[in-house]
């Protein structure tokens, strides 16, 4: 017998979901048994997300992952499919109260506060720093920007007005608001984006990065960033930032299709299954990139 | 009087026009409807999933969470405007209605002591007025619609600006309001009235979704009013020549006010509907709608340039727009290709419609 | 009927526009009286035009005072000048193209039946009451037809028509013979006439010597914004009215 | 001739227009240009270091970023027109140009051999005749902006269709073909051209950066065309009255589908800009870019109705709307009212416009 | 100078044009010489208009056959007609209102000088020519000034000078003098005795029969879509062609 099984991503545009994507696709490949759907909304908008689980729901897919583009009202999706009789996880963002059998993903909280730790391990000596986020509408980086922020509490960073600036997921304004900050506070310590947002565009930060590059390498300004796709770890080897905090969308997106299997083949799954944080720095970031 | 009826008025050279020529067979509506009939038979060999009766209450569900919109902005674009600010305007209102609903509901929160007390086991909220929280926190998200439109019709009638630009800054303006009162986080209905909200939003009668019944009264009314009563008259007057209807003494600026209040008010409503249905009041919930709700006016027929649309072809348009989608997840078309068709369907279905005003 | 014993019903007082550095008006002073048909020539750009959309409250003027009926009045919209009785048939006859001829001739003052609460457009009856105005003015024009389609003639009958719902003081008429065929012309010189005896005050602009000289008491002649001529109509003729638009002769 | 010249034909009532109520000092352009040096001062005021050498710098290169496509709407606005594609489009370009000279640059892609070789350390990549590959490559991709204008125009000149309408579906049609050709992922400038790339795009010239040498560039050929050549003049006509440009034998249809190519190559010589400077062009550039470019355009005083509308209103429109964005960063204000803020200067920028109008 | 034994410039036959159910026209025949000025009269609504956008390309017959300077012609738009020597004032004048007045004549024939490789605008030269064109028509119309701030008459003063601009095998205007001041109205007249003088044909449509009768040689009567009279002026009176037109004769 073989599977239909849909992800939904929370927006197609976010490079982060292809990953998860390939993941998902290899995976599904190897089992043989089992088909991938990839389709989600182009931007991160919650009432699109539920017409197209709606749509699945019709087309009796044998499956669904989710991640979670708002909480309430993916609640109440993921009851109208379980009572369809579609079994139903969550990856990279849950809807804790809902009837969804499992989560796989990043704990954002622990993200933030691995971050946050990252720059006060650095630079104990502390300064002012500012958080570069996507979308005020986003839960899990509401719960970031929380962990940033209660890791940096006891230490001697303190956060400056204006922070977080959003740049809706888009690289350019992400580069423009740090240069923004930049100019703001001239003795910025460092900037966190919880997101690899600026490092998308290698060119335009690595152009920001070199205009403060006395400031990096006299260890008064760091940069601690989120995410380690390909190009963030090669910028890192390059110097062009001081560490990376990363989540495992290929993993999610391959587990996301174990989990279903299992539970379609009637088998207990965890209810909680992080796919762990990679710390990057100077040190490990060769074999990061193997 | 002096002169003779040496030739009586009369029309012997005008001859009766046929009645499929004529109204709706003569309308761009007319050829994007049957645009619509024949992508739903295509649809229906794609998948045989799409004339299900689940998939059809679905259908029917989710256009019409667009199309209440679109019949507002439809009066906009009739007097020559377009209101830009529908899309956040939508998510303000239902965050508001969801705030008042829960405040009100949390015994404690100021006022709420009017509207809630506790039950006997110190926990359970129970309503003093079953319903009454209800009816004051729709009416609270209506009335910040309310302004928004007359603030926007303030702007574009009194002082004159630009349509586009008073209603891009309005976007921008209520968008930025609805991260402010919610801190980012939007909102939740709560309370005891949660369950009568969701019943009226996301419930159905007899297997019609609730909003397609409140659309298809609304339709109603709003036909009535464009063809039967002199605001209507006004309005499409206003579309086809603003100079004339100022001279000939329509309150030109009364009337566009207005224009911009009904539709703010439509959005407003269709966001506090949609929020019924996810349960939720999401910060960035109907980002970018706006542009859907003006595509579907615009797809069914109402012109840009004003004087132009009605109910009808705003509720083709949104139709045509959610079969599109709708459908295209159906036939599980690979979703990198999906948005391509979208725009090729939608280019399509107005393309039906010139080739009519062609071979006349 | 001249008659200086009743009271004008208009009297401007040195009246004056500007558009930038463009002089369109410059010290018009001028009566109508009850019944009176005055006639405005001018050339083309003389200012008549100007004129006529101050006093219907459509540009307010840079100087000068308006009275009407006695009083002094500051229109800031043309509704105002038509609720105290100043109806108007403007140059570029004012119509919206997607409607109908009866929609345009009734746009603004709707007739309506009441269902309980609800006023509904009556449009059975004022397509009938336009096509008998049409009618009147012996024109061949189709009630429902979208005044889009319509000949040029056709829709100066639908902006003449207009004038004929309200029981108005003052009636200004600016070219409404201008599109208009022969026999059609002759209705609107016979309506100015029945305005007249009526005891409504008539403002008629022309390029048309005879149709002036036809119903006119009195000519008043405009050249490059300013009045150069105010005269009965029996003591002029059209060589002299002639001469003073050309600036032959300089004033009179 | 029979008649004699009795008075000559003279204007001895039209006065010297004042040199401070012609140009640009009646126009919204020149008003809003005030209202920008007035918000300058503010900033000024806000954070000093407004106006920091460095900040100048990065608000100059900012602006240019969209300056350039704005230039390219504008031409589609003054025609009547509307173009809601740029956004996609800018993307779309630039991926194609980033695709193309990455491939070229790999040995072993077809055709790569006509333009690369392997160094002899059998590693290094050297190209062949250097500066070829990028050549081709930013010619590629102006070549699927050249293309996108052609279907955006033969759609709403030769067909008719609404240009909201078609540039809608195109919009959704190239971001659809962008995530497919590069399977979601975006692409990246590579090779051995791509420093030259990244010199032309993000390098500058005495402190000036280069994209805004582009932009005074092509709009000081922008003002030249649109006064001073038959094409500029027929554009103006077409958006004052069609039907009458029509009439006077202008080749309406022919011009229509150029402006449409000009706004599309902008855009696409915009993306590729932008790309350069971001050094990738992601599948999620520029979204949602076309409303800023249009609220550009119609800021600084183009008219969606058609007809007015010039490079400098298009340019101080940009430089408004990130003087606003920068400003409200430097000043530290909390994000969640900034998108408030935005909104309500870019309708407090429009309004003095209206107040020079009432005055005269 | 009806002359029979030149060939027409113009021959229509069974020229047929239906808007939905309208007949617009209906089996026109006419024919028109180098040369002759033809008056073309009619009620409002006759379909004078239509018929003049038929022949200038606007409108697609519905029927017959449009022969111009002896062979079958097809317009498909009106630049069409412009190329091969048609001129036309049009009734709703056809102006670009952003534009300045000197701009709208030389609309689509844009005087130009020569830079190098470049083709620039000869602004000065537009504004000149355009101004003695008005001058010769008498109106004080300036060239740099918009056409939206004009008054009526200088609006049309600005679509009759284009006509002047090209050597034309037929001008045809509708209704050209509908706007215009009476000393504008005799250069009107005048300048179409200077283009039959050149061998023009001329189609000059007017309600105002002195006119018509001051310059044409033929005069054809339109009624409701339908020719029904074409005769030589000094054969018809202004009677006849009145009672032809409101139908009180039916045909002659
Ligand atoms: N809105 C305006 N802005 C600037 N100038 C204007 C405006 N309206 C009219 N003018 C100018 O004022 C002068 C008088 O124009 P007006 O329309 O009153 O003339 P008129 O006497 O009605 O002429 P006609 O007989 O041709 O209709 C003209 O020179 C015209 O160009
Ligand atoms: N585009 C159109 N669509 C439908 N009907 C039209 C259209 N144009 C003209 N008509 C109709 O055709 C008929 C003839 O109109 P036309 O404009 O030719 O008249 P005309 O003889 O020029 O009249 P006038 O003297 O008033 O200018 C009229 O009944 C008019 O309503
Ligand atoms: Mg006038
Ligand atoms: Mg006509």
């Amino acid at each position: 017998q073989t599977y239909k099984f849909a992800i939904v991503p929370k927006a197609m545009n976010n490079p982060f979901f292809d990953v998860a994507r390939d993941g998902c696709l290899k995976r599904a490949k190897e089992l043989g048994n089992v088909e991938c759907i990839y389709k989600g909304p182009v931007e991160h908008e919650p009432a699109t997300q539920a017409q197209i689980i709606q749509d699945f729901v019709t087309q009796k897919v044998d499956g669904l992952a989710i991640s979670v583009a708002d909480v309430a009202a993916m609640t109440k999706s993921i009851e109208a499919a379980t009572a369809a009789g579609i079994p139903v996880i969550t990856f990279d963002a849950d809807a804790p109260g809902s009837k969804r059998i499992a989560y796989i993903g990043t704990n954002n909280k622990d993200f933030g506060l691995a971050l946050g730790k990252q720059l006060a391990q650095l630079k104990p000596e502390g300064g002012k720093y500012a958080i570069v986020s996507g979308g005020p509408g986003a839960k899990n980086l509401a719960e970031r920007v929380d962990g940033v922020r209660e890791s940096l509490k006891g230490t001697k960073w303190v956060e400056v007005q204006g922070s977080p600036t959003f740049c809706n997921d888009d690289p350019a304004l992400a580069i423009q608001q740090m240069a923004d900050l930049r100019t703001a506070t001239p003795d910025l310590g460092a900037i966190v984006p919880i997101g690899g947002w600026p490092m998308f565009a290698p060119e335009g930060y690595k152009a920001f990065v070199n205009k403060n590059k006395k400031d990096i390498d006299a260890g008064k300004f760091t940069l601690v960033v989120a995410d380690t796709l390909k190009m963030q770890l090669e910028l890192l080897r390059d110097g062009y930032s001081n560490a990376l905090t990363g989540q495992r969308p290929f993993e999610m997106g391959e587990k996301s299709m174990d989990t279903l299997l299992a539970i379609k083949k009637g088998g207990k799954v965890p209810e909680v299954i992080y796919t762990g944080l990679d710390l990057v720095t100077k040190d490990n970031v060769a074999q990061m990139l193997k | 009087m002096a002169m003779q009826l040496e030739s009586p008025v009369s029309f012997s050279n005008v001859g009766e026009i046929k009645w499929w020529r004529r109204g709706i067979f003569a309308s761009q509506t007319g050829y994007v409807l049957l645009a619509l009939l024949v992508l739903m038979v295509v649809m229906h060999f794609a998948s045989p999933y799409f004339f299900t009766q689940g998939n059809m209450q679905n259908v029917a569900k989710n256009f019409s969470f667009i199309a209440i919109a679109t019949l507002g902005v439809t009066f906009v674009i009739i007097t020559g405007g377009i209101d830009l600010s529908v899309g956040s305007l939508m998510c303000f209102s239902a965050m508001i209605t969801s705030m008042v609903m829960s405040g009100l509901s949390t015994p404690g929160m100021p006022g709420a002591s009017l509207f809630v007390h506790l039950a006997a086991d110190g926990k359970t909220v129970v309503a003093n007025l079953p319903g009454l929280i209800l009816v004051v926190s729709i009416v609270a998200g209506l009335a910040v619609a309310f302004l928004v439109g007359l603030v926007n019709g303030f702007c574009i009638a009194v002082l004159g600006l630009s349509p586009f630009v008073t209603t891009l800054g309005m976007l921008s303006i209520v968008r930025g309001l609805g991260y402010v009162v919610s801190n980012g986080r939007g909102s939740f209905p709560g309370g005891p009235d949660a369950d009568y909200f969701y019943a009226l939003t996301s419930g159905d009668v007899l297997g019609v979704p609730a909003p397609f019944i409140y659309l298809v009264i609304l339709a109603l009314t709003m036909a009535v009013v464009l063809h039967h009563t002199s605001f209507g008259r006004h309005v499409f007057a206003l579309g086809g020549n603003e100079k004339a209807a100022e001279l000939t003494g329509i309150p030109v600026v009364r009337v566009k006010i207005e224009v911009y209040v009904i539709c703010a008010l439509a959005a407003g409503l269709q966001g506090i509907i949609i929020s019924g249905w996810l349960g939720s009041a999401p910060a960035n919930m109907a980002t970018s709608y706006e542009l859907n709700v003006i595509a579907a006016a615009v797809i069914g027929g109402a012109n840009l340039a004003g004087g132009i649309g009605g109910p009808l072809g705003a509720i083709v348009g949104c139709v045509l727009l959610e079969v599109i989608r709708n459908g295209l997840v159906l036939a599980q078309v690979n979703s990198y290709w999906q948005q391509t068709l979208v725009g090729v369907i939608i280019i399509l279905a107005v393309l039906v419609d010139r080739i009519r005003s062609r071979m006349t | 009927m001249t008659n200086a014993e009743a009271a004008p019903v208009l009297q401007l007082s040195g009246i004056g526009k500007e558009f930038g550095a463009i002089r369109a008006l410059h010290d018009v002073d001028m009566q109508v009286f009850p019944g009176e048909v005055v006639g405005l020539m001018g050339d083309n750009g003389a200012g008549k035009s100007t004129l006529v959309k101050i006093i219907a409250g459509n540009f307010r003027p840079s100087h000068g005072e308006i009275r009407f009926a006695g009083s002094a009045v500051h229109f800031n919209r043309p509704i105002d000048a038509r609720t105290v009785g100043i109806e108007v048939v403007y140059q570029d006859l004012a119509l919206a193209d997607n409607l109908t001829a009866a929609a345009n001739v009734f746009l603004g003052r709707e007739l309506k039946r009441k269902f309980g609460p609800l006023a509904l457009l009556d449009h059975k009856a004022m397509a009938a009451r336009a096509l008998e105005l049409f009618g009147e003015l012996r024109s061949e024009t189709r009630p429902y037809d979208l005044v889009k389609q319509m000949s040029g003639g056709q829709r100066q009958a639908v902006a003449i028509a207009r004038t004929r719902l309200s029981n108005a003081r003052l009636v200004m008429m600016d070219e409404p013979t201008a599109a208009i065929s022969v026999r059609q012309v002759e209705q609107v010189l016979s309506l100015i006439h029945r305005l007249k005896e009526q005891g409504v005050a008539v403002m008629l602009i022309s390029h048309r010597m005879p149709d002036v000289f036809a119903v006119c008491d009195r000519v008043i002649v405009m050249r490059r914004g300013e009045k150069r001529a105010d005269k009965a109509i029996h003591t002029t003729s059209p060589e002299e009215v002639t001469a003073l638009i050309t600036g032959a002769k300089e004033a009179a």
